[in-house]
């Protein structure tokens, strides 16, 4: 289709001790699309999330089989920086940050696709907006933050580059259920804008109500897909997600 | 008051500064034994820190006065508070990835002095025999978490969710007295989270066991907690029953979080 | 004793046509490679030499394959025992002195006649009669020096003398056996300075050894610090002469020591093959040219291979491990193609070692070569 | 007063040196977290080959140079592609033990290729007088060494300072995965900071090499300069050249109060002070462990 | 919670790299037995300078076990074994002045180091990983230039060193008792290590090198186990500096260098970090391997060649070997074991 941003074709990805972390996932994200990816502990999510982003190599994983497309062109176990350049920027799991740089330097360690000028004065905007506390720490050095505030941190740092796809793996990690809100509307402005959204949470009734998508996984496979309407309140949701 | 009405965790006037900020100010609270309070709060509203605070991470930044079981704690060493009975888990759960699981879990028992260093060199039936029993703990512990499938993997390559758990059989491994858990069901779904509070309810069950959790799903705090002190920029603004603290409507917004 | 487990005796009687056995060990690698290691290729070189013009007696040598000592005293254990166990008539060292020391317990067990290219400082192996060397040992190397500089200044008496040395047990030796003679000559030592073994900057001590007026310096260092400190003498004013230490006398100092305008000579214990002569072809011949090239080492090597002949003639045909050390002891003159030396070559009687004289070396501009200064320093008595 | 003159004045054209070695450990400590011991190697890489050119070509300098510069480049950009790169992931010791061993590999190495005794370089334009401070003579030549080490820090501030490549530089240093992640070139940043190190490494071999012989002893000058790094903090340029000057005119006063035999335990005892009291030295970032 | 609660989706069965107490007593006892088992074929099939050889190779391996409790299980990169040696050996020359038997001139030596290395651990205490590694490049000058010092100033000595009497007189079989007594050393250093290693300190020590900060919260007295580690660590090392000295019969502050340390450093790596068998495959690599590279480059370069230039080809080839095992096989000879062992069982399958 047209439209489509990223395919994920038969993803097989297996870490270095021989596990596949995933097996023949398949799914696709459209342009302006929101689509999330469920599943329990362990199930793989963060696996996925890996093997379309490129973070794979430190984590002695390789896609084996399968295809990633971005934008038409094959990605599959391409080097982070490569990904990036095509704007897909990928927030990854657990607080990545800068420990030792400060929060202003975390905004601005990035590559060429940063924002600049009068754009990046409004993304900087939007951001101390959405965490107030980023602006009255930008000199403070971000290992130093709470553990919210470094999500937050981290999240900001995705909002610098105004990615064509925009991949984020437990986006309320830590954070405040206060904040939850206007983070999910967030998102759903990017997505508006014209660019998709790949969101893996945790708190499954809020993701489900901004995504238009769904992937639910299991033990490592697609357990089910669809709409997230077909999954609001389903059966089949409590099965995979608990395990009978 | 009886013996079991004094408290078993005295804070008072606790203030942490880091850098001429303060993260925790004058804080003050009692803990009484068989409580499972619940700390809530905003992002950087020194939680973590008032956990840090009482485990003795952050001894020189800390002035203030706690007491564990009658005991002040200022002048003890991490280690020492740790034998004395306060065990945790953290925000960010630092395992051994070089270690096997179990032998991570197991490592949570060192406070338990079965066998002594010397006994290594030398008495070596009393060793093995400890190490059996501790193994078997270890591993029924990991059971109890559903986490005994993954009992001899390498711990690297283990999910976030089931790092956050296993961090959490580790802190039970010494049978602490005061256990402090630091979110423990960020990364857990959902659905998960009512799982966590039966393992909650049922850790309190032998009637020996206190619990400080600091947690931002209110749906555990209500289903869990027996009390909940509310922090914010580091000050206690509330503290009670878990209902009149999450119901009241002034602490609604910055606390609960839910509608503003 | 512990070498005993292998006698060195067998190589013995035999036909004429039998040749001799000799093995070698040397510090191959290791951090004191870059120096001794080149004794080798003048071994060999001497060696395949004696062959070709009909070797010793009838007999030809048979030079086993040397065997690396690694610059460490637990190498050298093992390569000593490697040796002594090949059952040789000689064995043949070129190690520094520290590994020497450590198998001297290893060659006394074994008896065997040893040629070496370093000397013990007469202390870890007391002269012994199976034990020979090219190279001096410290007193008499002390007592060289004062010859030259009293040679220099006419008298040593009343004068200064200021002593720059690496802070290596060996320089150290040289140094204070020089500041004995100097201070027993009536002299004075002014400046007694020790160094690290990597220095980048010598004007601190060069200002502080001026203001006390030297009339002579010694300096026993490596070659790049030498250079750093002669430059920095010469910048803080002074101009007399520089003596030298062995491990600092080749060309390239010689020439950058003279073109930062400092007096330096460096001393040469041997003199080294140059292009044209015998030695020189003689290398090249074997394939040991580079070895020749690289200094002193290899003409150490190349004259104890010939007074191992001269020591296996002396003992005749039939010459076994046993009978060599005595016969040795009387190779009182040692003659070999393109003589290497600054003086007659043989072993004195009292300790042993093959060298007589020493030679004082500078730069000599004019024709882009080093230029002998002074006469040969004799270090007999 | 003469004395102390002697060691200030005696100590600052070795600080000097050290100086123009700890930065080039520091850029590429800075970018790759790599603490590079063979630097000193690289130094003595381009001393051999300015030495061996002039040695076959006497009188021409120029070209001799640039090889010299491109060759240590050149070997630090293949250091880090075959061996230095593929270390990512692993503790920072591992990368320091690589880079020891390396040492001793190069080291051996260049004693095959390069099989003189010893060399010698001359830079033409290197001006040979003396100058007088006060009553001390010092070297012209220890002088323009200082001048070339600060000269090149203030380049190195500016450029980071003022572009955003410095943070890019520092955020690849420390996670090179999610840097790469959020599109910086992490390799060409590598790279290059390692070509530049090696360049760096060079002049400082050249201009070293040109004050006394050349020889494989050179390449023991980087360990010694591991003090000034310390003390000036392992990631910052400004901390290499005062750590440097610093070092070598407390050096200077061992050498002149106590004896050269002293330098070493002296300062290395100085250094383990310095490690236990300001483990960040006096300008680098402290660095950050949080539970 | 269930034990389906979470699930795991790996598809294939992976092992512990780390295994419990009995796993790790068995591998320790198997390595006793190879050793005994090597010792004794050794002994009897082999010349002096072999047994010499291999009675170097068996103190290596007391330094090598050291490096593995030190760096492997507790994370802390030191780089003054050589510090550590000397000080046992100076000690045990000290000791065998002072006209003490042999046995305690070698335990006085390893106390003697046993002690610097408590006086090494108070900084240890504040540093880690790279600073540490430098702070110990510190200790090494001060060491060697305190025992230089004590060279230099004991007259008659200077140049050369001291000498130190044979241990078991000079019978032809000196090198197989020498053989028999360095291994009782092993074992015991064996012991000591395994058994640190394993169980509750091993578990504490491992917390340490991975989670330092947190260490604390787990009841672990972090400062005293580092202490603890340090002292030990010494003591093997300096009993080994002393039991060298005795065995060459001569002890110089020259042969103490920095790069003897390193060598202790790269030999775990190689051998396998975290493992006896590392640390005992380590030592005899190390052994062996200037002797290996010394045939290798004869047999390719020839004799003549080899004689003027194989030391140098055989340590560019080391320097290659090192530096491939560091950044091809992370885990050492031992992983690369271990794990192509479980290839092949995977194939089987
Ligand atoms: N580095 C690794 N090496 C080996 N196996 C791994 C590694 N990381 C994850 N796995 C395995 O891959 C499977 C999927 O893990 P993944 O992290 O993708 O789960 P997840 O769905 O993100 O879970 P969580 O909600 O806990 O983050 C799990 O079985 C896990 O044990
Ligand atoms: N070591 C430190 N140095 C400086 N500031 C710190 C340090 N630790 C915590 N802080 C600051 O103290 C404040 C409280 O931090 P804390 O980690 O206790 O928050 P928290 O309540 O746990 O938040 P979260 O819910 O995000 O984890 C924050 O502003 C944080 O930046
Ligand atoms: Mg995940
Ligand atoms: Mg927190």
């Amino acid at each position: 289709m047209a439209d489509t941003l990223l395919a994920v074709a038969d993803l097989t990805v297996r870490y270095r001790n021989g596990a596949l972390g995933v097996q023949g996932v398949s799914f696709e994200v459209r342009k302006g699309q929101i689509v999330a990816i469920l599943g329990a502990a362990g199930a793989g999510k963060t696996t996925t999330v890996r093997g379309i982003s490129g973070f794979l190599r430190s984590e002695g994983a390789r896609v084996i089989q399968g295809d990633v497309t971005f934008r038409g062109k094959n990605i599959t176990n391409q080097e982070p920086h490569n990904v990036s350049r095509l704007g897909l920027f990928a927030v990854p799991e657990r607080r990545k940050i800068f420990a030792n740089l400060s929060v202003q330097e975390n905004l601005e360690a990035l590559g060429k696709g940063m924002v600049t000028g009068d754009r990046r004065a409004e993304v900087e905007a939007l951001i101390f907006d959405l965490f107030p506390v980023l602006g009255e720490v930008k000199k403070k050095l971000a290992g130093r933050l709470s553990g919210g505030q470094q999500q937050m941190l981290a999240i900001g740092r995705a909002l610098m580059v105004d990615p064509k796809l925009l991949i984020i793996d437990e986006m309320t990690l830590g954070l405040h259920p206060s904040l939850h809100e206007p983070l999910f509307e967030a998102v759903q402005r990017i997505a508006s804008t014209g660019s998709a959204v790949l969101l893996v949470d945790e708190s499954t009734g809020n993701t489900l109500e901004v995504a238009q998508h769904c992937v639910l996984l299991k033990a490592g496979q697609v357990w089910a897909a669809g709409p997230s309407s077909d999954f609001i309140g389903n059966e089949l949701l409590v099965a995979g997600y608990v395990g009978e | 008051m009886s013996a079991s009405e004094a408290p078993i965790l005295e804070i008072a006037d606790l203030t942490v500064t880091f850098g001429g900020v303060k993260a925790v100010t004058g804080v003050s609270s009692k803990i009484k034994p068989q409580e499972l309070v619940a700390v809530v709060g905003p992002n950087g509203a020194g939680k973590s820190t008032l956990l840090n605070a009482i485990s003795g991470l952050v001894r020189r930044q800390t002035v203030g006065d706690i007491r564990f079981a009658g005991q002040p704690l200022q002048e003890l060493s991490p280690h020492r508070r740790a034998v004395a009975g306060i065990g945790r888990s953290f925000q960010n759960p630092p395992l051994v990835d070089r270690m096997s699981v179990v032998e991570n879990v197991m490592a949570g028992a060192f406070g338990i002095r079965d066998y002594r260093v010397v006994d290594q060199l030398v008495r070596w039936r009393k060793v093995a025999r400890s190490e059996r029993a501790r193994e078997l703990q270890a591993r029924t512990s990991l059971d109890f978490f559903g986490l005994g499938g993954i009992a001899d993997t390498p711990t690297s390559e283990i999910a976030y969710a089931q790092r956050k758990l296993v961090d959490i059989a580790r802190a039970l491994m010494a049978e602490p007295k005061l256990l402090l858990l630091d979110e423990p069901t960020s990364g857990l779904g959902r659905s998960e989270h009512a799982a966590m509070a039966d393992v909650l309810r049922r850790l309190m069950e032998p009637g020996t066991m206190t619990i400080l959790m600091v947690e931002h799903h209110m749906d555990l705090v209500r289903d869990a907690a027996t009390r909940v002190i509310g922090l914010q920029a580091g000050e206690v603004i509330a503290d009670g029953a878990t209902h009149d603290v999450l119901d009241s409507a002034e602490f609604q917004a910055s606390l609960v979080g839910t509608k503003r | 004793g512990c070498g005993r487990a292998a006698p060195g005796a067998d190589s013995g009687p035999g036909g004429g046509s039998e040749p001799y056995t000799v093995s070698l060990f040397a510090d191959i690698s290791g951090p004191f490679a870059p120096f001794v290691s080149h004794g080798v290729g003048g071994f060999q070189t001497a060696i395949a030499a004696i062959n070709d013009a009909g070797g010793v007696n009838g007999r030809q040598i048979k030079l086993n394959n040397p065997i690396d000592a690694q610059s460490t005293p637990q190498g050298a254990q093992v390569a000593a025992r490697q040796a002594v166990g090949q059952a040789p008539v000689a064995i043949l060292v070129s190690t520094a002195s520290t590994e020497l020391a450590s198998v001297a317990s290893v060659l006394a067990g074994a008896g065997t006649t040893t040629l070496a290219v370093p000397n013990d400082d007469g202390q870890a192996v007391p002269p012994k009669p199976y034990y020979f060397s090219a190279t001096v040992s410290s007193p008499v190397a002390a007592k060289a020096y004062a010859n030259a500089i009293e040679q220099e200044l006419g008298t040593l008496s009343g004068k200064n003398i200021a002593i720059v040395v690496n802070n290596a047990a060996t320089s150290v030796a040289y140094a204070d056996g020089l500041k004995k003679l100097v201070e027993a000559a009536g002299g004075r030592v002014s400046n007694y300075l020790k160094n690290e073994p990597t220095i980048s900057s010598f004007t601190s001590q060069a200002g502080q050894i001026m203001q006390n007026k030297p009339d002579a310096m010694m300096i026993n260092d490596s070659t790049t610090n030498t250079a750093i400190e002669v430059a920095a003498l010469h910048d803080a004013g002074y101009t007399g002469a520089i003596f030298g230490g062995t491990a600092a006398n080749d060309d390239a100092t010689l020439k950058k020591t003279s073109d930062e305008g400092g007096d330096y000579r460096g001393p040469r214990e041997w003199k080294t093959p140059v292009e044209g002569d015998q030695v020189w072809a003689a290398a090249e011949k074997y394939g040991h040219l580079d070895s020749a090239k690289a200094g002193v080492y290899f003409s150490k090597g190349y004259m104890l291979a010939y007074a191992l002949k001269a020591g296996l003639e002396a003992c005749g045909t039939n010459c076994d491990a046993k009978a060599l050390p005595a016969a040795m002891a009387k190779a009182s003159k040692v003659t070999a193609p393109g003589d290497l030396g600054f003086g007659a070559s043989g072993f004195t009687a009292d300790n042993h070692v093959l060298l007589q004289a020493l030679q004082f070396f500078g730069w000599d501009k004019a024709s882009g070569k080093p230029a002998a200064l002074g006469q040969p320093i004799s270090m007999v008595d | 007063m003469n004395n102390v003159l002697l060691a200030i004045f005696g100590g600052l054209p070795l600080g000097a040196t050290y100086s123009l070695i700890a930065l080039g450990m520091v850029l590429i400590y800075r970018t790759t977290g790599t603490f590079n011991l063979a630097h000193g190697q690289f130094m003595l890489l381009a001393a051999f080959v300015l030495a061996d050119w002039q040695l076959k070509r006497p009188g021409s300098f120029v070209l001799g140079l640039a090889l010299a510069l491109i060759a240590s480049g050149v070997l630090s950009a293949v250091v880090y592609k075959l061996i230095l790169s593929r270390t990512v992931g692993q503790p920072h010791w591992v990368a320091f033990v690589a880079t020891l061993v390396l040492g001793v590999g190069l080291d051996a190495a260049m004693s095959l290729i390069f099989d003189q005794p010893s060399y010698n370089i001359s830079i033409p334009a290197m001006p040979h007088g003396v100058v007088d401070l006060f009553g001390v003579k010092v070297g012209w030549s220890s002088l323009v060494v200082g001048a070339i080490g600060i000269l090149l820090s203030v380049v190195f501030i500016i450029v980071l300072r003022f572009s955003r490549l410095g943070v890019q530089v520092r955020a690849a240093g420390q996670d090179p995965v999610l840097a790469a992640q959020g599109g910086i070139q992490v390799r060409r940043v590598y790279v290059g900071a390692w070509v530049i190190g090696g360049v760096l490494a060079a002049i400082a071999g050249v201009l070293y090499g040109s004050s006394t012989i050349v020889d494989g002893s050179m390449s023991g000058m980087a360990l010694v300069a591991v003090p000034a790094l310390v003390l000036g903090g392992l990631d910052s340029f400004e901390g290499a050249i005062i750590g440097g000057l610093a070092i070598g005119v407390v050096q200077g006063f061992i050498t002149v109060y106590l004896g050269g035999e002293y330098v070493n335990v002296v300062t290395y005892s100085i250094l383990l002070v310095l490690l236990l009291a300001l483990p960040q030295g006096l300008f680098g970032t402290r660095e950050v462990l949080k539970v | 919670m269930t034990a389906s609660t979470v699930e795991t989706a790996s598809k294939a069965a992976t092992g512990p790299r780390v295994k419990p107490w009995h796993l790790r007593m068995r591998s320790s006892l198997f390595l006793a037995v190879t050793l005994l088992a090597v010792t004794a074929v050794v002994t009897s099939t082999q010349f002096d300078y072999n047994i010499f050889l291999y009675n170097t190779f068996l103190l290596t391996c007391v330094g090598a076990l050291a490096m593995n409790l030190l760096m492997g299980t507790t994370g802390l990169v030191s780089v003054g074994s050589a510090g550590f040696l000397a000080a046992g050996a100076f000690g045990g020359v000290w000791f065998d002045r002072m006209g003490l038997p042999f046995v305690a001139c070698v335990l006085g030596g390893g106390l003697l180091a046993a002690v610097l290395g408590l006086i090494v651990s108070l900084p240890a205490i504040r540093l880690r990983g790279l600073a540490l590694g430098l702070g110990t490049i510190s200790v090494h000058f001060v060491v060697i230039f305190v025992v230089d010092q004590y060279q230099q100033r004991t007259p008659g000595v200077g140049v050369i060193g001291f000498n130190l009497p044979p241990l078991f007189g000079t019978t032809v079989q000196v090198q197989h008792q020498w053989a028999w007594l360095l291994l009782g050393v092993v074992l015991l250093a064996l012991a000591l290590v395994s058994l640190l290693g394993a169980g509750r300190t091993g578990r504490a020590l491992r917390l340490i090198r991975d989670q330092e900060q947190i260490a604390s919260t787990q009841a672990i007295p972090v400062t005293g186990y580092k202490m603890m580690i340090f002292a030990i660590t010494s003591f093997l090392f300096g009993a080994q500096g002393a039991l060298t000295g005795f065995l060459v019969g001569q002890v110089s502050s020259e042969q103490f260098t920095l790069t003897l340390a390193m060598q202790y450093l790269a030999m775990v790596m190689v051998g396998g970090l975290d493992s006896v068998w590392g640390a005992a495959l380590g030592a005899a690599i190390f052994t062996a391997l200037p002797f290996a590279m010394q045939h290798l480059v004869s047999a390719v370069l020839g004799a003549q060649q080899a004689s003027l230039n194989g030391a140098k080809y055989g340590v560019i080839a080391y320097a290659v070997l090192v530096i491939a095992f560091i950044v091809g096989a992370p885990g050492g000879l031992v992983r690369l074991v271990s794990e192509g062992a479980r290839k092949i069982q995977a194939r089987r399958k």
